[in-house]
């Protein structure tokens, strides 16, 4: 005869209790860490192999147990400590005792004999670190300890019972649960009926006839009860019943498999179980739940990926990118966006919306660069101020754009550097000359971390020292300017690896085909044939002060983000070949970027609703981007800034542009 | 209405769903949060909810590719449905985008694989975590001879159980929620999917146990219309419609005749394709 | 002999005194209504007819007075009330009596004497109203009362010296500057010389020789002092010099005119002055200052137009784009955009950056509708939200949106409305019948209330009310939607006055020509051969969940906002005819609209950075603008919107459309 | 370099402020905010600073137009940029443009009328401010005749007077700021304008005595670059390099030749240009 050992409860929390725990701690229990009542509830109708679930949702907290249809309620405690320490150093034992006299109370007091709903309890030991997310959680199921012997193994209620009877014991049992929970009762066998009864109703109808004791089973095992069986007995123990030495138990389950309901895996087996007397010391109490390596010590549940809004932002946002790909553009790299580098030099209209646009497409690296503060009129176009950041002076630009799309959006790493651009033509003074070399060199060392510089000043001359560095580092720089109602974006030419600049320079003089190849594209310079600094006319894309209209920014940054994007998802990268015809055979064409062609220049006439296609070749004598320019730089570095800056003509004269005028 | 266009009323919902939980009741009514009521559906009867079904298998850990049993019920450019006909042994669905993106060692990850998708998440929260070993207590808490360790007996029993597959199986396990779009005009799956241990599963987790192609066209995560808490897995009912129709169609010129309260029957039928190897009855 | 009358000081207070007593008073003295120290200062060279300003700046509160060069000191104290009732019931004559003592008490113990700077004190009375920005104020400049008699009338320095002697005057006071602030002195006549010495000096010298009294004088007048001379005066009276009974005083003017210094306009004069026994009591202190009113009371300055940051952004973006008036388009007609109520169906990311650009251009009456609410990955595409708003379930759009506008511009007028558009093909339930009713009363009360209405939602069901109600009020209706890489931006075509429709109709039969004029313009719906709503393929531009390129939306906002702007500007709004080429002339070619020409539709081709204009007249049997829906709606109101929301094929049926099927 | 671009440096604007300090002594030297110095100037001569010059004339008040004195020294698309020669007698700009734009009364205007231009500011501030009479203490403080009341003075003084124009009159005046423009390499003039009372003058009263065409095109509100406080009114460095270009070139047409010292004498001249019926000596 062995020891009747019955399936343990099995912890089931899903995320709304953790999510209410959480609520709770931060909005009503503060630090009082006293005793909080909940309600879980089982369910004897599991799936093969499933536990013996005791299950938590968002409701365990009601004080009103509110349990789902066909589920068997649950009592329960909660213990909240404020700190790690005081976790682990709770009074495990004196808990669990606690627990167990309780139990035993209900039970010498008669009380569990009316409700034994009583005899399922649990407490819940809990530790919520709100920071991480983190939820160290320990359950007991107090079960009083009393060994008892099984006389008879277990057999399914069909091996036991008629069809008859057991059809007569599921309608019996259905008209039972109309009023009373069938969690715990008994059934009587009168012929060719099982009849149930209440559990109180045992001592009456033991004396007189056989009775079997049921209880509702979360148990699957066709070998073993499950927990709730266990202070049941004890109960029974102490009723001083005739019967003790061999009492009939079922696991009553009751399941739904193949759209039929069948309790045909119920089981049943006799037990012999030694008189409990009630006026004894309350047995020990176990049932501290093992964790996953079935050792005795709490769980940890890790929920930040579900509850830290911004790690559930960073998926969505990822999520939805992805979309793009899983629905229409299987080869969109999108890793590749994600990690490039953009630095904005410029954090004005142009730079608050390209900065949007970028984050849009998950790029997740971007400095602004700007030198300005917010003033009033700023907000309103300039797409990441608000009216707050006007006040008192005005904020720095760069710096609150990098606030903003942390705000938007906290997993974008966005950095504001203020920086003024030393331009040609604004000659520096010589206790100047520290500060401007300093940012140069910042300028240069951001340009050198970047993948990609967008020009988005508003100034042509400010344009020049990074389109210079840009070329000599080899960037893809996108140019984005704005007129009154026209636009120009416009990609830079690639230079090739110095090695090779020779033989591309001298392929430069090729005459212009419809495609040229990225390395041979101009910059946003080649088409001058004056040097940036003393350009007092001809400024209408670039004229300091110049007012557009307010739709401009968002059409330009648009353009100048998805060229670059379509740059970026083309294998040849900045070295893609310019395409400018935008005919109708270009729907169906397969393209070198998923994302369709790349031309070089997109020109913008609003007053037309029109863009027109244009590329140019690189200008051998260009003052930003020719060989010589490059070369000067090279080797001379910021002494040939310096006389750039300060020198009017200097560029038109190494470049040999002043012979041109 | 429903069979020209796929979708249903909150009325009809409501219809299939009083008939999904007569015939399968393991489904059952719920009525969510008090603040979170649709006046459109019955205070008691807003959403369905199912608990604790197991999940054997990943489909991504299934070898055995049956494509014939396969049958694209609507191929187009915006990306095609697949529908896998449910056998008693559960067909899947090939993954048949790079498995690069499943970080998930399919024979039961722990949750700490969680996030290795996102490559800029130096996750120092699993570094900081307290090392669970150490609040082990061995000495203090006897052990008790009643309690049945449960993976000892799962052999046992099963070589001497008479059924065969009866014991307590390590497995990961789902609870289904089915709510009403009323923008959509369909039913909505909603997953929470738990581990072997009863911890919550990640997105990228549960990607394991969906179909490939549709875990990644339409599974996304959103709050739940009844729910509390964080955000829910759920398929989106964006194609529901479409879907719904070509399958009552597909029922029809096999002569069969849908009342829309078998809608939600279709409709489970159409989330076994989603989830083929879920083992929830229908 | 007329009493000796003297040119009282006048305040003159500048912007920066009162920012300065404003963060004074919000960062350091809070509550605290003690006595504060000033530092003001005077000027003996102000051109003709200006007054004796007494000047006080930001620089007023520092601890060491920072006087302007070739300005004099005026030591002052600042009385700042915590409340206007405080303000009005200070007991002015103690004040006043209170500073005369000081004086007094200054004189007699020869510290004037010493430092004759003492003299000039004032007192500040004020009250900040910093809600408003209004500043009460009233200036006392303490003056010992004590009548002197002019015995001689004013000359000028000119009339009274010899050239020689007025520029020995000047360069020994330019030597005595050098050292002393030459505020109060005293001159010594020596042959063709004049000499100055210190006024401590003016007992001894006294009772040597002559002396003449000299003051800086702030005064420009040829006939009278002005107020520093009055406590010298009274200071001179204690002095018991015998000299008293006809002492010269010269008012000492030194200013620049056409390029050349001056001091021949100062002034010198005799005076009696009756002998003041120090050891007497304090003489009556006089000295509060009037208002413009000429009376005794304080005056106010109403600084909000500069101080009030709200109206200093709003002046300052009214600026910004008047800017574009003057500059470029004098035509440009800023208040009818100013003026236009624009109502934007949907508040997702063509709603956020459409309310974008109408707030850049000056629009001020933005309402926004939307029925969602924010989840994680918006905020990455809409502009107008942030994480923070997707926290906790995420906050209903539509309001936070206009709250996020508000924050950005405190001068737009932005509302939020929380609306589910009712759609065809979505039954509508018989309990949900009443709020259904509702929400189209809502929408029909917001399209009155505005003169156009954008439609940005993400079905193409959900436009078909608003299109239908738009074309009932003849509202200008703009509708931009989004595919993955293309879009649409269409304006609706807006339909002649009712008497006009029948006409109307027939002239649609006319074959297609160039310009088609703007009430023949067809509506979204005008190019579909099913009505909306059972349409499950041929989603292109609207399907829900679609993803499109992040930049899409930018691109299309922006021609959304700047169509309507181009339309508002056209001498016949809404009736402008389509003009759809883009050739080259057009340039320069005069348009009616000085934005520009007006299309139809502008279609977008991202994949190609191409736009195509598009035109198309309405259909007549269109579901949502032809005359017989429009007629259905008329008269049958919401019980023909209920059928056709409920009954597949309902419009098509009363369209004709069934029969082209 | 200032005679090719109209551009000066730092030292060159040091070099002619110095000059008109000594020329024109009410200009004077200002180092401003602590907080706000320039390191590229000299510490206590950062910016230049003129106070109470009188601005006797609206331009706009002016009806004896004298078109003959101006002169337009660039026109193109963008606007051209009028210079009015300085005469004695003031000569003014017809004000060009809708007066409608314009609010203030020219005959003095109070501080009132400031924000008419603002159609859709309620202006609740007005009606609430305490009535200023009211505060007026007529019987507790007594008069004293040794006070001159210089509103009566006037008249007598003026006409007792010898050089006829003495007397104090009720006029508006203007403190006036230069400072260095290190983007534009320019000066920038600065302007804080006061009415007849000593009250501050909104932008819209000030317009009155702008030159109209300068007015709107390149008068904003910033922020000083060395005072603290609520912005002021600044005439826009963008274009000045250019103008002070064409002025160098015109002058030195007729023979003249400007060196750097004379650049501020020659901005002086530019602003008057802008404010004609300013009184400020240079
Ligand atoms: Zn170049
Ligand atoms: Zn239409």
């Amino acid at each position: 005869m062995a020891l009747l050992q019955y399936a343990p409860f099995s912890s089931a929390l899903d995320a709304g209790f953790w999510h209410t725990l959480s609520q709770n701690k931060l909005n009503v229990y503060g630090l009082d860490d006293t005793e909080v009542p909940l309600h879980g509830f089982y369910y004897n109708g599991n799936a093969d192999g499933i536990p013996c679930s005791l299950n938590l949702d968002y409701n365990a907290f009601n004080e009103q147990a509110t349990i789902p249809p066909k589920n068997f309620p649950a009592h329960g405690s909660l213990f909240n400590t404020n700190t790690i320490d005081a976790f682990r150093d709770s009074d495990k034992k004196k808990l669990l005792e606690t627990a167990g006299n309780k139990i035993w109370a209900d039970i010498i007091s008669g009380k569990a004999l009316d409700d034994p709903s009583l005899l399922t309890r649990f407490h819940l030991l809990t530790f919520a670190d709100l920071k991480k997310y983190h939820f160290y959680y320990w359950f007991a199921f107090p079960a009083l300890s009393h060994d008892v012997t099984m006389v008879k193994e277990p057999v399914t209620i069909d091996e036991r019972f008629t069809e008859q009877q057991i059809a007569s014991f599921q309608s019996s049992l259905d008209t039972y649960s109309q009023t009373t929970s069938p969690n715990f009762f008994i059934a009587t066998e009168q012929g060719n009926t099982l009849e149930v009864h209440t559990l109180a109703s045992i001592k009456e109808l033991a004396s007189k006839q056989k009775v079997i004791l049921c209880f509702a089973d979360p148990c699957t095992l066709k070998s073993h009860p499950g927990w709730p069986l266990r202070n049941l007995l004890a109960l029974i123990a102490t009723l001083g019943l005739d019967t003790l030495t061999e009492l009939d138990v079922m696991s009553y389950r009751d399941k739904v498999k193949d759209g039929k309901r069948s309790i045909s895996h119920s089981i049943i087996f006799t037990v012999n179980i030694p008189h409990l007397d009630s006026s004894a010391v309350c047995p020990k109490c176990v049932g501290w739940e093992k964790n996953e390596r079935q050792k005795l010590g709490p769980r940890i549940v890790n929920l930040s990926s579900s509850m830290d809004a911004t790690r559930l932002a960073e998926s969505s946002v990822d999520l939805n990118l992805k979309l793009m790909r899983w629905r229409l553009l299987p080869d969109l790299d999108l890793d590749k966006v994600a990690k490039t580098k953009c630095l904005l030099l410029g954090s004005g209209t142009l730079g608050c919306n390209i900065a949007r646009g970028l984050m849009g497409w998950g790029v997740r690296n971007i400095t602004l660069v700007d030198y300005g503060k917010i003033s009033y009129s700023n907000p309103v176009r300039q797409s990441l101020f608000e009216f707050g950041d006007s006040l008192q002076g005005g904020k720095p630009k760069a710096e609150t754009a990098a606030e903003a799309m942390k705000r938007i959006f906290p997993g974008v790493n966005a950095q504001g550097v203020s920086l003024s651009i030393p331009m040609p033509g604004h000659s520096v003074a010589k206790n100047d000359m520290e500060a401007v070399r300093k940012d140069v060199e910042t300028l240069d060392a951001l340009i050198d971390q970047h993948d990609v510089v967008f020009l988005l000043m508003d100034t042509r001359e400010s344009r020049w020292l990074p389109t210079l560095l840009g070329a000599c580092k080899r960037k893809i720089v996108i140019n984005a300017a704005l007129g009154f109602d026209t636009f120009l974006v416009l990609r830079h030419g690639l230079k090739p690896p110095p090695n090779e600049m020779e033989s591309e320079s001298e392929a430069s003089a090729i005459p212009m085909t419809s495609n040229i190849p990225g390395s041979q594209l101009g910059c946003y310079f080649c088409n001058d044939v004056v040097a940036p600094g003393n350009s007092t006319k001809d400024r209408t894309l670039d004229q300091q002060c110049t007012v557009s209209r307010p739709g401009m920014s968002m059409l330009t940054s648009a353009l100048a983000v998805e060229l670059l994007i379509s740059i970026l998802q083309h294998p040849d990268g900045g070295n893609a070949p310019s395409d400018t015809s935008a005919k109708d055979e270009h729907l169906t064409q397969d393209h070198a970027s998923p994302l369709g062609i790349i031309p070089h220049q997109i020109r913008g006439f609003l007053s037309r609703f029109h863009t027109v296609l244009a590329a140019c070749r690189a200008f051998s004598q260009c003052t930003a981007c020719s060989p010589k320019v490059m070369e000067m730089y090279e080797k001379e570095g910021f002494n040939f800034l310096l006389n750039a800056f300060n020198e009017t003509g200097y560029l038109e004269e190494i470049t040999g542009l002043k012979e041109l005028h | 209405k429903f069979r020209e266009t796929g979708v249903i009323t909150p009325e009809e919902f409501v219809a299939a769903g009083e008939n999904i939980v007569h015939h399968c009741p393991t489904w059952q009514w719920a009525s969510g949060d008090e603040s979170k009521i649709k006046p459109y559906l019955p205070k008691d009867k807003q959403f369905l909810i199912t608990r604790n079904v197991p999940c054997y298998k990943r489909v991504k850990a299934l070898d055995n590719q049956k494509e014939e049993y396969e049958k694209v019920i609507e191929e187009d450019e915006d990306g095609g449905w697949v529908d896998t006909h449910h056998y008693a042994e559960p067909s899947v669905t090939q993954a048949q985008e790079g498995v690069a993106e499943m970080t998930l060692d399919s024979k039961g990850a722990s949750s700490r694989v969680a996030d290795d998708d996102n490559d800029d998440d130096d996750d120092d929260d699993d570094e900081e975590a307290e090392d669970m070993e150490a609040f082990e207590e061995s000495g203090m808490l006897e052990e008790d001879n009643a309690t049945l360790d449960t993976k000892k007996v799962t052999k046992e029993d099963s070589d001497t159980a008479v059924g065969g597959d009866t014991g307590v199986l390590a497995t990961r396990t789902y609870d289904l929620n089915i709510t009403y779009d009323k923008y959509y005009q369909t039913p909505r799956l909603w997953l929470y999917g738990y581990d072997e241990n009863r911890k919550p599963l990640t997105v990228d987790q549960m990607y394991a146990d969906f179909s490939q192609d549709h875990a990644k066209k339409t599974v996304t995560m959103e709050h739940h219309p009844h729910l509390p808490g964080p955000p829910m897995a759920s398929v989106h009912p964006c194609k529901h419609a479409d879907v719904m129709k070509k399958i009552i169609e597909t029922v029809a010129e096999g002569g069969g005749e849908l009342r829309v309260h078998m809608y939600l029957m279709i409709f489970l039928k159409f989330v076994q394709a989603i989830i083929p190897t879920i083992e929830y009855d229908y």
